[in-house]
């Protein structure tokens, strides 16, 4: 029984991200309740607000760090930064969808106070310092995103989407779960430091059992993040989703998972390291194959992007499995430039995909440059960053994984993830062949008023959050360091 | 004693699990399913945890499994009609899963101790004020946090399923 | 009357050994089960097994935390059937039916 | 902030500007942009040249503190020329596309600067960080100039260009990575200075993977046989400009990398794998002269005869000779004037008949006597006629890999036989013979412009064939450094320039 | 002493007339064009003598040498423009700057009335400056530029009617034969870098002659036989001689001044120039005798049955060459040059008469087709007549001085090369006097109505033929006063120092050959002029040998089934069709289509089916256990 039992200001202090988040969520639902149709316009800003409130909190939050709620949570540079990564994600993934949500006239205040609350999730999570703590949170970031996911109701994509990202994420959360009873039966503590002590003790629990636990809480971070054999789901679920919800979801909740993923294994299995790196090894370059090929023949723009968002999370297990300090660092500075540039991509998407999203083949982007020169031009920066051609974040990305992985010796794993990356250049490449290669061909004989739909401007905020991306994105390319930095001093020791 | 009570109730849980698979209607699935969750009830008291056990007994049996049901029968859904959909799950997932039992049974035989047998009476934590405690003290933080959990989700359903109710 | 071969109680091996057969039942369900609610349930059945293996470990290691545990993971799996069957619901409102092989629109 | 700092920025402001300015005044914008940056960078000329050696112009400030990485530029002798060619192609290229490019114009332009600044920044950057990201950024204009004002196989065209070059780049990238790993510094002196003073050693395995991956890049962008069937496809799709910047500059980037990097960072391994190199070099000159002799594409044609003449590049720079080092360094420049000239020429033609097949010529000489007078001047340039720039370039050449086997240039110089072959028969089919109707009506003369665009190329021919002397000092000096540097661990039994100095006494 | 003014002055004429020519006056170009020769000809006479040549004594036995600036310089290697003048480039520069003139002028009566007149004789200066280029160099590269500048500009006349494909042709094959020769003379430079370490050729032959022979073949005769074949290629020797007859395609005043007075003897002039490196290999010496003995005989079979008249003269060119290389090779270097010289004279003199010839008859070559002309081009006639006699070696006269000197020296090395020698000799004289007889005796066959005239290039058509203008004969009588007393000029005597003479033979040997020439011209008198049925009885009789020597052995048939085309086909079906795009490209997007159909296979994976994703799941989470309960750790 702990002397305090009552938690301190400073335990609320560093919490304070999530409180605020909620009590925002809670705020619109209920004005949700209360206000008139023409009033809700209002909750778009409230969120932002909301979210920048809670962006300053997580940031001041991260000026003490420690642990709060007896360790529940620890706030320390690594919680800090993806805090801010996921904050971040979400002021984005509000600004691409006031536009859509008018188009799609569905209704605003369930869908800020979801992307809000997953949001909260996704922080628990990385704040986590208990594995129960980790459940929690990615139960709730989960379940929002279910919802998410199939928030459209009557669009058949949108509950079919939804459906198989249930049905599978609870089916691997039980895998996850059971995992965790045996860490817990293992080593008689669900925190993260009793685990790593008793688990380097001199009497610790034989390790083929304990590593065999921990593949089975793989297998539950494996498929969040998407890692090949687990990654069935992304493709379905994000095509299906709607294009801002894809944009979010293969950004927010994977940053999260990647986050707690690296420090459950880096920090609570570091001690029997030697048997999960050669399964992450494998299941890197597993990743990274399934992703960029199964890419190579996709006709459906959001599903090609999320095969791409399978391999980008291929090559932050590749950091992964340096399991290095340099290797974490590496997986916080992809993350940050990967979310960036995938949801800037799934941004213009959403901009041109129209109502009902029915122009989301690859060939409805033949001949944008003339169209929507500015749009082409980001999309054509987030494209080369995801090829990782320089002065693009998603070049420093790769950059600095593959030297965390040289560093940890991985030669082969790198060389195969460089040529996986030439393999990927093709797909991307193809996008910029349509856009400014190829004469608007299906337009040609179209009407006018499709003509007119092709061309019609972004919204002020949708360009902003896209404008956003394509400059963080450069700036994460020329001008890495003060991300870079902060990953290194937030890496986990 | 003892023994033979895990003995029953375990084989209890178990017909009824393989009922659950081997059922095509659904109700008769959610109707097994309570079985499994009344023996586990009953199990989870020879462990000790009475308030789980009763927990058990009401949160699931009482309310999750009603709310399958009243699904189902809102739904009426009927048996499954034998659609011809070769999925690769249907030919390997027997070995699939004697492989995954094998290996699992293999991780029980090296950490249980065969020796320790379970004596009821003999945890006595599993009481509701000791549960109480601990949520209130140590696991005071994700006890509020369910509460958003709780929040989301009836805020998902009513997403999801406004129509349907109103 | 001779006392019957058994022991006079069940080692825990045995309860986490009924643990995995369920677990694995559960997984056989979500495999076989051609209807969305029972693939569903079966999840349930999953999620069950894993509370018992935390209740038993929870005995083993003599301390509260499983038993918490597992009291979390039955919120949890009530939050999730609510989410679960709305979701169904929509499905089924959508498609007007319930066999999870006729979902299969979105694929390669 | 230097003169080369200005040199190598004002195309990226050049750039931004275009992008900026309306469409009408592109055209006259980038011209004069080129122009601008050619004057600034014929003021490099004096301090390089004068400096016996060692970098001019250094400017080497940090980028980004970790790793550290710092944006570290200079001059010597051997990026010297190959700047001073960028930014004289460049105007030249622009000129060119002036009636050529009708649509995109804007786009058109400010790629084409971009392209300028990338290729600058590839031959001045001293700190291999800063040289990949170049390099790449080099290949992104050139895709779309391709790709988006190229003939009709264009797409397919240039995605096998970029494809390509980025699989072989990546793999340099490993390298180095690998690299700064081992030496803690992206700074190319200061990883060279690490090598010689033994602070770090590479096993003889290490060193051989390394320089195999930063071969295959440099051998990809060359291209050496086997590895050039980018090319034919790259050059024939692409538009004028595109050609002439790609054959002139772009194939240097990849010698350049030879000379600069594969032999100072890992003489032990190029020196083992020499005989290799200059095997398939020597292939790739027969072969390449072979194939473009039945070229029924003038474009094509001087595609393969590219492959051709840069295996000779290679021939020199793996004959570790100083004349073979400096022929190589020499024939770059050469390759770049001649080849550019030609392929500007072929584009002239290809604005009167809009035909690539030579079939659709043959008699041009007697409608348009001034274009095939400067044709054949170019022509005889590129089969090495005494007097003009080739042939200083391969007699180096074949005289330095002379010095270290002569068996090779036995079968090298077939490659000059052969060349004579193809050039000649392509201007006879062109040229010579009675024009027909239809050709000599749209067979106009040079135009003043395109007597302008093509005047600087044919002067220098005539000057670096005459009086090379006015190149070759900073180029033998930096190439003497370089051959101390890759020599001093070769074995003293193989080590040419020891034997050129017995055969001087 | 300003050497370079003697080339520079061609120079400036060609770039005068070819910049400006087309927009000049014909008066204009043509004093551009005969004054730089003439001038650079004055300056050569200038320099001679002020170096005291004709002064006698012992003037230039020491080269005069000149160095102007680097060339190129590499390491140890540095190459400058060196001219240097001796004995030997005195005589060539004679040569040149003087027949050249000469021809220069006829030019101006020859080509009146062509097209691209200008152009014309911007070549010819251009040509002139070459040839002052290789003879005045002073060092092998310096001598190479000239080499191939001679080259490119007999590749620039003989195509000079560039609308004739025939034309076009042989100037390719000239050009491309050439550089087969050139290729061995580079490979020769390099060795000589590699074991001189110059180029220079003081300093070269220095160092040779401190070495000793080299009797068996080491790098000295490797170095001397690549000089060879450049000769060859240069020189049109066999193999290489299959170029220069066709050569005749180009206007005849450019036959007479690169294909036979001066280029031709460029190769002779370079080995007399290397006879250093000759002498101390002898094999190579041997081989040098050899490929001219053996052209000499085979072009002058061949010649025995041309019908072209300027292809008899083409072989007899080719002959005489070989009758050079033999003094050469048999350690006669004066007199190869001696032959040079006068063989420059009379066979200048045969194409120019020729040319005039066929002006005559307005374009028409074909010795079937003319005859009887004596009564019409007195003149020409006349010249024509002492250039016959003097190639058929009649005593006194030009061609008999050199040859004999040739022969006694053949002699001297093998005797039967000498009697070879001796009835190629009269070989020779026959073919001459068969073309002459041929020209002017007996009646005219042509048709008195050709169109027009010179093929397709001329616009004064007319009936029967005509003698030529002053400005075309004047040069013609020059050559012919030349070829009669040019044998008396003792060039021996004067390269004595660089090449002592080895003292003449017996004097029989002389008589022998002599009678020879005779014998010759008188057969062919007979066969022609008194009973001309024989030879076509001849033929018939001997009409194999007959087919052969008309066809001239079907070389140029053998090296087009041997070399031209299997390399053309071969790198067109073999190396581009099947290997380049089929193999190596084919590979390359073999690649790309096995990477997409990965990608299709991965795709089929993703079926879209719940139950086989949990399949999936289930499937990984049983591999992982494994491999981390029992491979683990397996790094």
């Amino acid at each position: 029984m702990p002397a305090n039992a009552f938690p301190t200001s400073v335990e609320y202090f560093r919490a304070l991200p999530e409180i605020v988040l909620t009590l925002a969520g809670v705020l619109i639902m209920f004005l949700e309740a209360v206000l008139r149709d023409d009033q809700k316009k209002i909750f778009g800003f409230l969120t932002i607000v909301g979210l920048g409130a809670a962006l300053g909190a997580a940031i001041s939050a991260g000026g003490d760090p420690g642990g709060a709620f007896h360790n529940m949570l620890v706030v320390d540079g690594f919680a800090t930064f993806f805090r801010v990564l996921v904050i971040g994600v979400g002021l984005l993934a509000v600004f691409a969808s006031i536009e859509y949500l008018e188009r799609e006239r569905a209704n605003t205040g369930e869908y800020y106070a979801l992307i809000l609350f997953s949001i909260v999730g996704q922080s628990i999570m990385v704040t986590a310092n208990e594995l129960i703590m980790v459940f929690i949170g990615l139960e709730i970031s989960s379940i929002a995103s279910y919802v998410l996911a199939g928030y459209l109701r009557d669009d058949a994509r949108n509950n079919e989407s939804a459906l198989k990202y249930f049905l599978l994420g609870s089916f691997a959360t039980a895998f996850l779960l059971y995992g965790v009873a045996w860490i817990y039966g293992l080593t008689g503590s669900t925190n993260l430091f009793q685990i790593r002590q008793s688990l380097a003790s001199p009497g610790a629990p034989p390790v083929v059992l304990t590593g065999m636990a921990a593949a089975l809480m793989l297998v539950g971070f494996g498929f969040k993040v998407s890692a090949a054999p687990f990654q069935v789901w992304a493709p379905d679920v994000y095509q299906g989703a709607p294009a801002p919800v894809s944009g979010f979801l293969s950004v927010g909740p994977k940053a999260a998972a990647f986050g707690i993923l690296v420090r459950v294994f880096m920090t609570a299995f570091g001690p029997i390291a030697a048997r999960w790196e050669p399964i992450v090894w494998v299941v890197a370059l597993a990743t990274m194959i399934v992703g960029n090929f199964a890419a190579l023949q996709q006709s459906n723009i959001k599903r090609m992007l999320a095969y791409s968002s399978i391999a980008h999370a291929g090559y932050v297990l590749v950091a992964v499995a340096a399991n290095s300090e340099v290797g974490s660092a590496a997986v916080m500075f992809y993350l940050a430039a990967y979310a960036l540039t995938n949801f800037g991509a799934f941004a213009v998407v959403t901009h041109i995909a129209r109502k009902g999203e029915k122009r989301v083949g690859i060939d409805d982007f033949a001949g944008l440059a003339q169209r929507q020169p500015a749009m082409a031009a980001m999309l054509t920066i987030f494209l080369l960053s995801l090829i990782g051609v320089p002065l693009t974040g998603g070049f420093f990305g790769k950059f600095y994984i593959f030297k965390a992985a040289l560093d940890s010796n991985l030669v082969w794993l790198t060389v195969l993830g460089l040529l996986n990356s030439a393999v990927a250049a093709y797909y991307y490449l193809r996008i910029l062949v349509v856009m400014y290669m190829r004469e608007p061909a299906k337009l040609g004989e179209a009407s006018t008023e499709a003509l007119a739909e092709a061309s019609v401007p972004a919204g002020a905020a949708l360009q902003f959050a896209v404008y956003a991306s394509a400059v963080g994105t450069l700036l994460l390319g020329i001008f890495p360091g003060w991300v870079l930095d902060a990953a290194n001093r937030a890496a986990l020791k | 004693m003892d023994a033979l009570l895990f003995m029953i109730f375990a084989a209890v849980a178990v017909v009824c699990g393989v009922n659950l698979v081997l059922q095509t209607h659904p109700i008769s699935s959610a109707l097994s399913l309570v079985g499994v969750m009344a023996a586990l009830a009953a199990l989870y008291l020879l462990l000790g945890g009475e308030f789980i056990a009763a927990a058990q007994l009401v949160v699931y049996a009482g309310a999750i499994m009603v709310l399958f049901i009243f699904v189902i029968m809102l739904l009426n859904a009927g048996t499954e009609r034998k659609i011809h959909k070769a999925s690769w799950a249907k030919y390997a997932g027997v070995p699939l899963l004697v492989a995954f039992l094998g290996l699992v049974a293999l991780l029980v035989q090296r950490i249980a101790p065969p020796s320790e047998n379970v004596v009821f009476g003999e945890f006595r934590k599993g009481t509701a004020q000791e549960i109480g405690r601990a949520l209130f003290t140590t696991y005071l933080l994700p006890f509020e946090v369910t509460s958003v959990l709780i929040l989301i989700a009836i805020l998902g359903a009513i997403v999801l399923a406004r129509k349907e109710i109103d | 009357m001779p006392p019957l071969p058994i022991p006079a109680a069940a080692p825990l091996s045995w309860y986490l050994m009924l643990s995995a057969v369920l677990f694995t039942l559960g997984v056989a369900g979500f495999l076989f089960r051609r209807n969305i609610i029972t693939v569903f349930m079966s999840i349930e059945l999953m999620l069950n097994a894993v509370n018992l293996s935390f209740i038993t470990f929870s005995y083993q290691l003599k301390q509260v935390d499983g038993h918490i545990f597992s009291f979390f993971v039955m919120v949890v799996a009530a939050a999730e059937a609510a989410v679960g069957l709305a979701i169904i619901l929509t499905v089924f409102k959508n498609r007007q039916t319930l066999e999870i092989d006729e979902l299969n629109s979105l694929k390669n | 902030m230097t003169l080369l700092d200005a040199v190598i920025f004002l195309p990226l402001l050049g750039f931004f500007a275009l992008l900026i300015a309306p469409a009408s005044v592109s055209r006259l914008g980038a011209l004069a942009i080129s122009l601008l940056v050619f004057v600034a960078s014929l003021g490099l000329i004096g301090k390089v040249t004068g400096a016996a050696d060692g970098y001019t112009f250094v400017n080497s400030t940090p980028w980004i503190t970790y790793p550290p990485i710092r944006y570290h530029v200079g001059l010597d002798g051997l990026s010297l020329w190959l700047l001073i060619l960028t930014t004289l192609l460049t105007p030249i290229a622009v000129l060119v596309s002036w009636k050529h490019i009708d649509h995109r114009v804007k786009a058109f332009y400010a790629f084409l600067i971009l392209l300028e600044f990338g290729l600058i920044g590839v031959f001045v950057s001293l700190d291999l960080f800063l040289f990949y990201v170049f390099w790449e950024v080099s290949l992104v204009p050139m895709y779309f100039l391709i790709g988006i004002w190229g003939h009709d196989r264009r797409i397919y065209a240039t995605v096998k260009f970029f494809l390509y070059t980025f699989a072989g780049s990546v793999l340099m990238l490993g390298a180095i990575i690998y690299l700064y790993n081992l030496a803690g510094t992206f700074d190319y002196t200061g990883i060279l200075e690490q090598l010689r003073s033994g602070r770090i050693m590479l096993s003889d395995r290490a060193e051989m993977v390394m320089f195999l991956a930063f071969f295959l890049a440099f051998a990809i962008k060359v291209p050496l046989f086997p590895l050039h069937t980018w090319l034919p496809d790259a050059h024939v799709e692409a538009p004028t400009a595109g050609s002439i910047m790609l054959a002139s500059v772009m194939l240097k980037m990849g010698t350049y990398g030879l000379v600069r990097f594969c032999l100072p960072l890992f003489p032990q391994a190029a020196h083992t794998s020499a005989p290799w190199i200059a095997a398939l070099a020597i292939v790739g000159i027969i072969y390449g002269a072979l194939v473009a002799m039945v070229q029924p594409n003038m474009k094509k044609l001087v595609a393969y005869s590219s492959v051709s003449h840069l295996g000779f590049v290679v021939l020199g720079v793996f004959s570790f000779t100083q004349a073979g080092l400096d022929g190589a360094v020499y024939q770059m420049l050469n390759h770049g004037i001649s080849t550019g000239a030609l392929f500007l020429l072929v584009g002239y033609l290809y604005e009167r008949r809009h035909s690539l097949e030579i079939s659709a010529y043959g008699g041009v000489a007697t409608p348009a006597p001034n274009l095939s007078a400067v044709f054949l001047i170019t022509t005889l340039a590129s089969i090495g006629l005494p007097a003009l720039n080739n042939f200083v370039g391969e007699y180096l050449v074949l005289q330095g890999a002379s010095q270290a086997h002569f068996s090779w240039v036995v079968f090298a110089a077939v490659g000059v036989i052969l060349s004579a072959c193809y050039m000649l028969w392509l201007y006879q089919r062109a040229f010579f013979g009675r024009a027909s109707e239809s050709l000599s009506h749209h067979m106009p003369d040079l135009s003043g412009r395109e007597w302008a665009a093509v005047l600087p190329l044919l002067i220098l021919m005539f000057w670096m064939g005459v009086y090379s002397q006015s190149f070759m000092p900073a180029i033998s000096a930096q190439n003497a450094q370089i051959l101390g540097q890759t020599n001093r661990t070769a074995v003293a039994s193989r080590h040419p320039v020891v034997k050129e100095v017995a055969n001087a006494r | 002493m300003q050497l370079w003014l003697i080339p520079l002055l061609p120079l400036a004429g060609f770039a005068l007339n070819g910049l400006f020519g087309r927009r000049l006056s014909k008066t204009a170009v043509n004093m551009i064009a005969c004054g730089s020769v003439l001038l650079s000809f004055l300056w050569v006479l200038k320099t001679l003598s002020s170096l005291g040549v004709f002064s006698g004594g012992n003037a230039l036995e020491e080269a005069y040498r000149e160095h102007y600036f680097t060339w190129i310089r590499s390491g140890l290697l540095n190459i400058g423009v060196d001219f240097a003048i001796d004995r030997l480039t005195a005589i060539m520069l004679m040569i040149v700057t003087g027949v050249g003139f000469l021809i220069h002028v006829y030019g101006v009566g020859y080509m009146a009335h062509e097209g691209g007149y200008a152009r014309f004789f911007a070549y010819l200066n251009l040509f002139m400056f070459f040839m002052l280029i290789l003879v005045l160099g002073a060092n092998f590269l310096l001598l190479f530029v000239g080499w191939e500048g001679v080259g490119l500009c007999s590749y620039l006349l003989i195509g000079f009617y560039f609308l004739e494909k025939f034309a076009t042709d042989a100037a390719n094959k000239a050009f491309i034969v050439n550089r087969i020769g050139d290729f061995g003379f580079s490979l020769a430079v390099f060795l000589i870098v590699i074991h001189f370490g110059t180029l220079d050729f003081a300093t070269v032959f220095d160092k040779v002659k401190g070495m000793p022979v080299e009797s068996s073949a080491g790098w000295m005769t490797a170095i001397a036989l690549l000089l060879l074949l450049g000769a060859c290629g240069k020189s049109a020797q066999i193999p290489l001689y299959v170029w220069l007859p066709d050569a005749m395609a180009g206007p005849t005043p450019v036959s007479a001044l690169i294909h036979a007075a001066t280029m031709v003897t460029a190769g002779v002039y370079m080995v007399a120039r290397s006879s250093q490196i000759f002498l101390h290999a002898a094999g190579a010496l041997n081989v040098v005798a050899l490929v001219g003995l053996a052209t000499a005989f085979f072009a002058a079979t061949i010649g025995l049955t041309q019908n072209d008249i300027k292809k008899v003269y083409a072989y007899s060119t080719v002959s005489q060459l070989g009758y050079m290389f033999l003094g050469l090779g048999t350690g006669a270097f004066s007199a190869g040059i001696f032959h040079v010289m006068t063989h420059a004279f009379f066979k200048a003199l045969l194409f120019l008469g020729a040319g005039s010839v066929i002006h005559a008859c307005s374009g028409e070559q074909d010795l079937r087709k003319m005859g009887g002309l004596r009564k019409y081009t007195p003149i020409t006639m006349w010249t024509l007549a002492c250039a016959t006699l003097a190639i058929s070696g009649f005593p006194g006269l030009s061609g008999a001085a050199s040859k004999d000197l040739i022969l006694e020296a053949a002699y001297d090395h093998a005797p039967w090369m000498y009697w070879v020698g001796v009835f190629t000799a009269g070989m020779t004289a026959f073919y001459v006097t068969r073309a002459f007889c041929l020209t002017f005796f007996g009646e005219y066959r042509g048709e008195a109505q050709s169109p027009h005239g010179h093929g397709a290039h001329d616009d004064h058509g007319h009936g029967t033929p005509h003698e030529s203008p002053a400005v075309m004969w004047l040069p013609l009588a020059i050559l012919a006063v030349l070829s009669l007393v040019g044998g008396h000029i003792d060039i021996p005597k004067f390269l004595d120092p660089m090449f002592p003479l080895n003292e003449g033979g017996a004097a029989w040997l002389e008589y022998v050959a002599t009678a020879a020439g005779l014998g010759g011209i008188a057969l062919a008198f007979f066969f022609y002029v008194v009973v001309p049925s024989i030879p076509e009885s001849l033929a018939r009789t001997f009409s194999g040998p007959y087919r052969w020597l008309y066809n001239k052995y079907f070389v140029d048939e053998l090296y087009d089934s041997l070399v031209v085309s299997p390399t053309v086909d071969g790198s067109r079906s073999l190396l581009w069709r099947t290997m380049d795009a089929g193999g190596i490209d084919g590979l390359v997007n073999g690649t790309g289509k096995t990477a997409r159909a990965i990608g299709a296979m991965l795709r089929r994976l993703q079926s879209g089916s719940i139950r086989s994703y949990a399949a999936w799941v289930v499937l990984g989470s049983i591999l992982m256990i494994i491999f981390a309960g029992f491979a683990g750790g397996a790094k």
